[in-house]
């Protein structure tokens, strides 16, 4: 009983601050991840058209860009509940400022928009365009013109867009984890490792998003294999993350801990690593080498784990501070 | 003597003894708002009965040379003003609370009106010669503040005299505040 | 799988410096966005009116920032020797008494019986009237000495007055047999003259400190915590002899966890060595003091060895610090402390407090005591002198004697009301202005069966604390802030005198103190005693002073200018005792049949698996008189029950849990929160006093934390003094189930 | 020592890591029993598929075997293995409405899950039911509060409590009696998958004869353990302990000895007629330490005997905290502090210091109070002398 | 009728000694065995307490799940439960039969009655569990293992229960 014991009394209690950060609730965490998702739908939708070029391609491929968007707005609606001064939300875009990665995932994001907006209408088959043409407020709003213009301008340039749209999602992607990562003042987020992970989760519950929906069976099948080699980078992202912790100063150590022993070590390792990482992973491995029959299974873990690996990051790197 | 100012406060942790009269005098000076505080007191007891130490610390923003709050910002509501101190403009503020999570000291909070808000050191008192309210206030004179770029001020000769140190210098922030041992 | 260690720092820090370094040049680069903004919050007055404080009793010069009407701020006045332009928290928070939204608002006449809150609102006229002819009725049935009044607070002064002239002089303020009388006792019989308050101590240039239970900076003297402060700044060392890590004996070089109630002990140990080593201050001694020989052959056995087994302090650590603190004499300041009834043998404590600073050679001597001026302002008489004579207070009940009485005795005032009680007469009501009995005395079931059995009971307060509940007539007074007192030019390192004036009209319907004491006079019959117009009679007595009420309502302060308050700078020093010198043999004593010389007590311990109840204070409080100001309860709150945290972790109680705490007598206050702490004798607690208020009207404060008051049901009475010893209560602490 | 965490071996969230780990191969076996499959599990109940019982009953006795070798061989601490209460009217009744929900859902809880888990929609809507059920009884149980009680029920008793028999004796009984049992299932199987015209489970007798023959064999050998004698009694640990000076003891005692617990070693009849004060009796009837282990481990332990201790009682090693003994124990200590001391014969400080310190404790301990006599005193009144002051 | 014997199934008594190695390695490390139906508890708790706080507070048996704030949701037998569905999955999957929205029914039966068994059992069950203090596998399996009497007593009663139903429960299986 000879151990040094240090008490700490302090009188500041501060609403969202004390007695240790709490300002982010479950909007941050839900931004997170639909922004991940989008990313990696960005990536994978590029990535496959880059990959199975002369193939047909199915129908929610096609309207696969849509999805995205709408999560993306889904995502920004949680982004903009969460701002404290909501009326000042345009604030965001009276100015770019070069060190905030919030200034830049904001900048992203106005990006995003018509990149996929011109990736969907580009990508549409022939009768799909016809039909866009044809809908009330395409005709209403005289946009015709410029739809039929889009549409040439895609078929001109379809391998650009998809390249910027691959650029565009690896942005979002990482952005999201470098709004963590960058943060001095919280040890559990402050790694490098955090772009990669967001990014590489993002793409793997991209691909969860899209095996939901009715693929070509040849896409399924690159999508699985890409799921397996996302969650297997993320896992030793994991892995790399905590032992680059572990081995950090006593802050970033007590910030390894919290998942090693620690309070958020039962919720990260059955929910995010075995839930959401390695059972999925097992599952894909087994469909592709066993050939067992394709279910939701696996991508809706995936999607439940990326949700709770965002969430538990959250949570826990604001109760991790340097003293 | 440097043309630019370099506002900063030095802390006795030896004369402190923890009233509070610092904090309050912030509160009613700011008006900040009920369940709040800019500035506050910190009591580290050490080792064990009956050899212990001691130190208390008024705290409060450390107006960083560094600060990563004004990184942060994406809207520039957070920058650097004059003398160095770190303020905040509020009407270009959204509360996306960036700043706040990216504070090592936990300085900032967010104003019940939606704004971000934390410690001005008191610059609308400064800019006319006072002191700022919590160092007016001290009944310990616990607190110092001044110009640390000019060497004749009392800042500076405190912190030549004595041992100092600053909190969390691992963050790579230069904070301007300043504890002496 | 072979990763080094090294590479690992290497990730997790890149972006540790990519972020300090684009924050270097971000900063930079983007430092002018804002150009020359400053956030203003525009607090400071239109009007910055002087006055000063009444939060505590130290009555430091305040200024008062007043905007449209309301007051934004008080700050400290520069000019005021005792704030020198610093305020401690409870000063700069006196707005929050100002604008506490529970304060009575209009006077209340009882419905009820006493203890039932059932009060009908008024008006100033009837509740007046039904004193003044209450108290006629009173007067004319058991005498007017028959009412006692119970005061605490400058603006007491009105009411003493307008007492007088009615023909009581039973006037029991509970801060003398419950605090400061052991002390004043002590010095008194050993100088012949009180330590008063302002203590006149100066701490300033003292080179060793010595506090005994004493915890400056917790209690918040503003003053003495400045030159506390100052000396530490020069480099003055502390010895801090408290069961308790306190804030200053966390500054201290020597910090004595001495067991509870042996500080006498300790105290002769030390003067053993410092008279056996001959370090005491010789010439000075010879000089000023008598009875050496007798003392020193009193304290020929009391070794460091014997003080160690009686105090729990290793025997060489008492001779080391006997010789540090003899090493710095004269400036070498035993603090006589504030608060000094704790075991019932505390005058005797006292004596050995005064006796070593006499040994010392403080008394008169810089960084020790001072001897004060006062800036002398000329009185003002009434229209009649009072003339008649009072009977003695009834404080002391039949058959027992206190030798060294001095002002009443509170509680036993209190037990003179008692039904049956032995004493000349009888107490038949109770005049209570701002003290709330109920948290003040001791033995609170006696405070309360005292209330029931009272004719009468008036109480004058700001808040409705408990004892406005018990009372027939309660008066909202108007706060120090709304009011003119009278004025204040205490004994002190300079004269001067300092004016207290309304700095906002009255809020509410509440009045003044002078107001309320000038229309009862009229009501009966006493005005010709009182100074009925408050503004011209400080005119008038201001005017003598060669300024007028105007100019002092500018200037707030008048300072006399520096005078000589040492021995050093050519004062001698006269000592008004028997023998005209410093008497470290007291023959007054010996005269009474008590030790003449210091003496230990051994206490009793208390019943097994309790600890010993230590009571303090928060800097932030003035007692149960601020816990309600919610300006105030920000930086603290709610008191927590201080436990060693072995003692915890044995009990099962970690830092956080709430319990009750339970006395011997099975008396209980709580739920309190516990801190387990190192900073603690593993053989007693510690709370704060003032919370834990029942009173409904005290929105805030009420159920916040724990009231010692109601775990203090014993007491030990002082032979000396007839003070109340209030740490001989033990408690256990027992789980909170809500 | 098993249980892990019973024993302080790792903290809550990582329980809760494993718990999800553990959960895993549960669902695993569960699924690979067959236990998915409605149709299964009730064939049970139509007796054409006896495989609940087999698998039950197999499963009990491998644990059970399993615990009785664990804890023979002195690595499991069976008292700390939380081991469910016996409430017979709740049992009773809850095992026949269980029983009756089993066969008409065809799942039991635990495997409706698997099955939901396996994409049967019949087990997610016995979840479904499941959940309502338990509401039901929250709903109810203002009702049933009594019965639910039981009086508190019979506590916590096994097997091996009620009959007396060792664990290892039982363990291999329940292996036997399973094995039994699972001969006559395997004929009751056959008589009703005749009499249903389908085929009776075709599982490889290879398989199952190899199996039982070892979980026969291992209980066999389990007995083997009960021949190992208590690693706690051939084992004691022996501390050597630091002595603590008689004088020292004396002046902590004086302190108030809270940093201690004082512990006399002698028999508790010498004991209680008198000892150091502050000192307890070891309680007689504590060998195995269960009090000292009670102890928080804040404070030292302080022994002493009639004379020093040579070696402390083997108990001791229980308590976890710091332990000493009194140099020369209660004799020393009588020499020490309770006879009267003599001044030194050679006066030097050191020797003054510690005489004056012996006669200080020796005057403490014999009851003296201040080494001065205070006059007797008749006290006489003074008048009073009123000086103004302040508040406080 | 006739089970659907499956090749991946284990051979029981090698499913019974897994199952026990399973049980005896929780009991290893944890000191108490495995469950079920306390976590479905649990869950239905917790979403009851969503939609109806106050009523699930002031319920004596329920709002022990919720009492000073506890959450119902943070328990060893949820994460248990969580692993069990897991490991069912993955089990299922390795085996290929996995399926999507399947129903055991018996050939006539429809899939409304099947399904309207399937609750009513659950609810039989749901209410049984908490009145036994356990279910199949918290009572019988793990209490037999630790030959706890009243957990041998229960397991009795559910076979009892069991078989005295069966014949009126079998038409679903025709």
């Amino acid at each position: 009983m000879n151990q040094q014991l240090v008490e700490v009394i302090s009188n500041r209690a501060n609403a969202g601050i004390d007695p240790h950060l709490h300002i982010w609730g479950w909007e941050i965490p839900a931004y997170l991840f639909l922004g991940g998702v989008v990313a990696g739908l960005m990536i994978l939708l590029a990535g496959l058209e880059l990959r199975h070029k002369e193939k047909p391609r199915s129908a929610a491929t096609e309207w696969m860009p849509l999805v995205a968007v709408a999560l993306l707005s889904l995502g920004m609606l949680f982004l903009f509940l969460d701002l404290a001064n909501k009326e000042h939300v345009y604030r965001f875009y009276m100015t770019f400022r070069p060190t905030s990665p919030m200034s830049w995932g904001s900048w992203i994001l106005l990006l995003v928009y018509p990149a996929l907006l011109l990736m969907y209408v580009s990508g549409l088959s022939a009768e799909r365009r016809e039909w866009l043409l044809s809908i009330k407020p395409i005709q209403a709003l005289r946009l015709g013109a410029l739809v039929r213009w889009t549409m040439a301008f895609g078929d001109k340039h379809r391998s650009k867009i998809l390249w910027v749209t691959l650029g565009a999602g690896v942005g979002l992607g990482a952005y999201t984890g470098l709004l963590l990562g960058t943060m001095v003042a919280r040890p559990q987020w402050n790694s490098a490792i955090m772009a990669p992970l967001f990014l590489t989760s993002g793409i793997s519950t991209g691909a969860a998003v899209m095996l939901l929906t009715r693929l070509d069976k040849r896409e399924s099948a690159t999508l699985v294999r890409w799921d397996i080699a996302a969650i297997a980078v993320e896992l030793s992202l994991l892995v790399v993350l905590l032992l680059g912790l572990s081995s950090g100063n006593v802050y970033s150590q007590e910030a390894a801990a919290s998942f090693l022993g620690g309070p958020y070590t039962a919720s990260f390792w059955s929910l995010v690593v075995i839930a959401g990482l390695v059972v999925p992973l097992t599952l894909n491995v087994l469909e592709v080498r066993r050939h067992t029959p394709m279910t939701l299974y696996a991508p809706a873990l995936v999607l439940i784990g990326g949700l709770a690996l965002r969430a538990i990051l959250v949570t826990a790197g604001q109760a991790s501070g340097l003293h | 003597m440097s043309a630019t100012k370099r506002y900063s406060m030095v802390v006795d942790t030896r004369r402190c003894v923890g009233c509070s009269a610092c904090v309050l005098a912030c509160m009613a000076e700011n008006n900040v708002p009920d369940g709040y505080c800019r500035d506050w007191i910190v009591k580290e007891v050490k080792g064990r009965f009956p050899t212990l130490t001691q130190e208390i610390r008024s705290e409060r923003c450390m107006h960083c040379t560094n600060p990563p709050c004004v990184d942060v910002c994406p809207t520039g509501a957070s920058f650097v003003g004059e003398g160095g101190a770190v303020l905040i403009q509020q009407d270009d503020c959204t509360g996306c609370k960036a700043c706040i999570a990216s504070c090592p000291y936990d300085a900032r909070y967010v104003h019940p009106e939606g704004h971000v808000d934390k410690c001005t050191f008191c610059m609308h008192r400064v800019k006319r010669g006072d002191n700022p309210a919590c160092v007016s206030v001290c009944p310990t004179r616990a607190l110092t503040f001044g110009d640390r770029n000019d060497p004749g001020s009392e800042i500076s000769k405190l912190l030549a005299a004595r041992k100092w140190k600053v909190l969390e210098p691992q963050a790579g922030t230069e904070p301007n505040v300043f504890f002496l041992e | 799988m072979a990763i080094s260690r090294r590479s690992f720092i290497k990730i997790s820090g890149a972006t540790f410096g990519a972020a300090a370094v684009a924050g270097g040049i971000g900063s930079r680069l983007l430092a002018s966005g804002h150009g020359d903004y400053v956030p203003n919050p525009d607090t400071d007055g239109d009007q910055v009116i002087p006055s000063f404080c009444e939060i505590c009793f130290w009555k430091c010069g305040i200024l008062a920032h007043v905007k449209n009407g309301h007051v934004t701020k008080i700050v400290g006045n520069p000019d005021h020797p005792l704030s020198q332009g610093r305020l401690c928290p409870r000063g700069t928070g006196g707005t929050g008494l100002l604008y506490d939204p529970d304060r009575l608002k209009k006077p209340l006449i009882r419905k009820d019986v006493r203890g039932k809150q059932v009060f009908e609102e008024v008006s100033w006229e009837k509740a007046l009237d039904y004193i003044a002819e209450r108290l006629t009725e009173l007067k004319k049935k058991h005498g007017p000495e028959s009412l006692a009044i119970f005061n605490h607070g400058y603006g007491a002064s009105w009411f003493k007055q307008l007492f007088k002239a009615y023909g009581t002089d039973n006037f029991g303020a509970p801060s003398y047999a419950q605090c400061r009388g052991a002390r004043e006792k002590a010095f008194e019989l050993t100088f012949g003259s009180p330590v008063g308050s302002p203590e006149k101590l100066d701490i300033e240039n003292t080179r060793v400190l010595t506090l005994i239970g004493s915890h400056l900076g917790e209690n918040m003297h503003n003053t003495q915590v400045q030159e506390l402060a100052n000396a530490i700044g020069k480099g003055a060392e502390l010895v801090v002899v408290d069961p308790r890590f306190s804030t200053v004996a966390g500054k201290a070089r020597y910090w004595l966890p001495i067991k509870p109630g042996t500080d006498t002990a300790l105290l002769l140990a030390w003067m053993h060595v410092i008279i056996g080593e001959r370090l005491y201050d010789i010439d000075y001694v010879e000089k000023y003091a008598i009875g050496l020989d007798k003392l020193t052959e009193h304290v020929k056995d009391k070794t460091p060895e014997w003080a160690a087994v009686e105090t729990g302090i290793a025997p060489e650590v008492i001779v080391e610090t006997a010789r540090f603190i003899a090493g710095a004499h004269p400036s070498s300041l035993i603090h006589p402390g504030r608060r000094s009834n704790w075991h019932g043998n505390d005058t005797q404590r006292g004596r050995a407090i005064a006796v070593l600073n006499a040994l010392l050679g403080t008394w008169g001597r810089k960084g020790g005591f001072f001897l004060p001026t006062s800036y002398a302002v000329p009185k003002v008489a009434a229209a009649k002198g009072i003339s008649h004579t009072f009977r003695e207070p009834p404080d002391v009940p039949e058959g027992q004697v206190v030798p060294f009485l001095g002002e009443a005795l509170a509680h036993g005032l209190r037990d003179a009301s008692l039904p049956g009680a032995k004493v000349a007469y009888p107490i038949k009501a109770w005049f209570v202005y701002g003290t709330n009995l109920v948290q003040a005395l001791p033995e609170p079931q006696k405070t309360i069966e005292a209330l029931k059995a009272l004719d009468f009971v008036v109480a004058v307060d700001v808040l409705p604390a408990e004892i406005t509940g018990w009372a027939d007539v309660v008066l909202p007074e108007a706060t120090y802030l709304e009011r003119y007192d009278d004025l204040h030019a205490p004994p002190w390192k300079e004269g001067y005198v300092a004016i207290r004036q309304p700095v906002v009209p009255p809020l509410f319907d509440s009045k003044p103190g002078a107001w309320i004491a000038s229309e009862l006079g009229k009501r009966l019959g006493l005005s010709d005693y009182l100074h009925n117009d408050v503004e011209a009679y400080l005119d008038e007595r201001l005017k003598k002073l060669g300024t007028n009420l105007a100019e002092m309502k500018e200037k707030g302060v008048l300072r006399q200018g520096k005078e000589p308050v040492f021995i050093e700078e050519g004062v001698e020093p006269t000592f008004a005792t028997p023998s005209g010198k410093i008497e470290l043999f007291s023959q007054q004593i010996a005269d009474s049949g008590l030790n003449p010389l210091p003496e230990y007590t051994r206490l009793d311990g208390g019943p097994a698996g309790h600890f010993r109840l230590l009571v303090g204070r928060t800097p932030a409080h003035t007692f149960g008189r601020t816990t309600n100001n919610r300006f105030l309860s920000r930086v603290y709150d709610e008191n927590a029950v201080w436990l060693n945290a072995d003692r915890a972790t044995e009990l099962g109680f970690k830092s956080g849990d709430r319990v009750m705490v339970v006395n011997q007598d099975g008396a209980t206050a709580g739920p309190i929160t516990v801190r387990a702490t190192q900073g603690i004798r593993s053989d007693c607690v510690y709370m704060v006093h003032g919370y834990g208020h029942t009173a409904n009207g005290l929105q805030f404060a009420s159920g916040r934390g724990a009231d010692d008051t109601q775990l203090v049901t014993k007491v030990a009475i002082d032979p000396l003094m007839g003070g109340t010893g209030i740490n001989v209560n033990f408690v256990r602490l027992e789980r909170f189930e809500a | 020592m098993m249980p892990f965490y019973q024993t302080g071996g790792f903290d809550y969230p990582v329980a809760m890591m494993l718990a999800t780990l553990l959960g895993m191969g549960f669902g695993f076996v569960l699924e690979r029993a067959g236990f998915a499959r409605a149709d299964v599990l009730v064939a049970q109940f139509h007796g054409t598929d006896m495989r609940v019982l087999k698998v039950m009953f197999t499963a009990i006795a491998t644990t059970a075997v399993g615990i009785a070798l664990l804890s023979g061989v002195g690595v499991m601490d069976v008292s700390k293995l939380v081991i469910p209460g016996t409430y017979l009217g709740p049992q009773i009744v809850g095992g026949l409405l269980l029983g009756a929900g089993f066969v008409i859902s065809g799942y039991c809880p635990g495997t409706a899950v698997v099955a939901a888990g396996s994409g049967n929609l019949d087990g997610l809507y016995t979840i479904g039911g499941v959940m309502v059920g338990s509401l039901l009884f929250g709903f109810a149980y203002p009702l049933l509060d009594a019965f639910y009680q039981a009086d508190g029920g019979l506590g916590k008793i096994t097997f091996p409590d009620v009959l007396g028999v060792p664990w290892a004796v039982l363990a291999l009984g329940v292996a036997v009696m399973a094995i039994g049992t699972f001969f006559l299932a395997e004929k009751l199987e056959k008589y009703y998958a005749k009499r249903a015209q389908i085929d009776p489970p075709s599982d490889s007798p290879k398989t199952r004869n190899r199996t039982l023959l070892s979980l026969g064999a291992v209980a066999a050998a389990t007995l083997v353990t009960m021949a190992i004698p208590d690693p706690h009694v051939t084992n004691p640990p022996s501390r050597a302990l630091a002595s603590l000076d008689p004088i020292e003891l004396a002046t902590r005692i004086a302190d108030g000895g809270d940093g201690m617990y004082l512990v006399d070693l002698r028999p508790a009849a010498d004991c209680a007629k008198g000892s150091i004060p502050g000192a307890m009796c070891l309680p007689a009837d504590d060998p195995d330490g269960a009090f000292l282990a009670s102890l928080p481990p804040t404070r030292q332990l302080v022994l002493f005997g009639a004379k020093d201790v040579a070696a402390a009682p083997v108990s001791v090693s229980k308590y976890a905290g710091a332990v000493l003994k009194v140099a020369g124990g209660l004799e020393a200590f009588q020499a020490a502090v309770m006879e009267e001391p003599k001044p030194p014969t050679e006066a030097t400080p050191e020797s003054i210091a510690a005489f004056r310190l012996r006669a200080a404790l020796h005057a403490h301990f014999t009851g003296a109070t201040a080494p001065v006599s205070a006059p007797a005193p008749t006290i006489k009144p003074v008048t009073r002398a009123v000086k103004k002051g302040g508040g406080c | 009728m006739n089970p659907t014997h499956h090749k991946a199934d284990w051979n029981p008594y090698v499913a019974g000694v897994a199952l026990g190695l399973v049980l005896l390695l929780t009991y290893a490390l944890m000191g108490y065995g495995l469950g079920g139906s306390a976590a479905v508890t649990r869950v239905a708790v917790a979403g009851a307490h969503v939609v109806a706080p106050t009523v699930i507070e002031e319920n004596a048996y329920l709002g022990t799940y919720v009492a000073n704030g506890a959450n119902p949701l943070d328990d060893w037998m949820i994460f248990e439960v969580i692993g069990v569905l897991l490991g069912g999955v993955l089990a299922a999957y390795s085996a290929k039969r996995i399926r999507r929205k399947n129903l055991f029914k018996g050939p006539t039966t429809s899939r409304a009655t099947r399904i309207a068994f399937a609750i009513v059992g659950g609810i039989l069950m749901g209410f049984a569990a908490r009145l036994a203090r356990g279910c199949t596998s918290g009572q019988a399996l793990t209490g037999g293992s630790v030959m706890a009497v009243g957990s041998w007593i229960f397991m009795m009663a559910v076979f009892v229960g069991g078989y005295v139903t069966a014949p009126f429960a079998r038409r679903q299986w025709r």
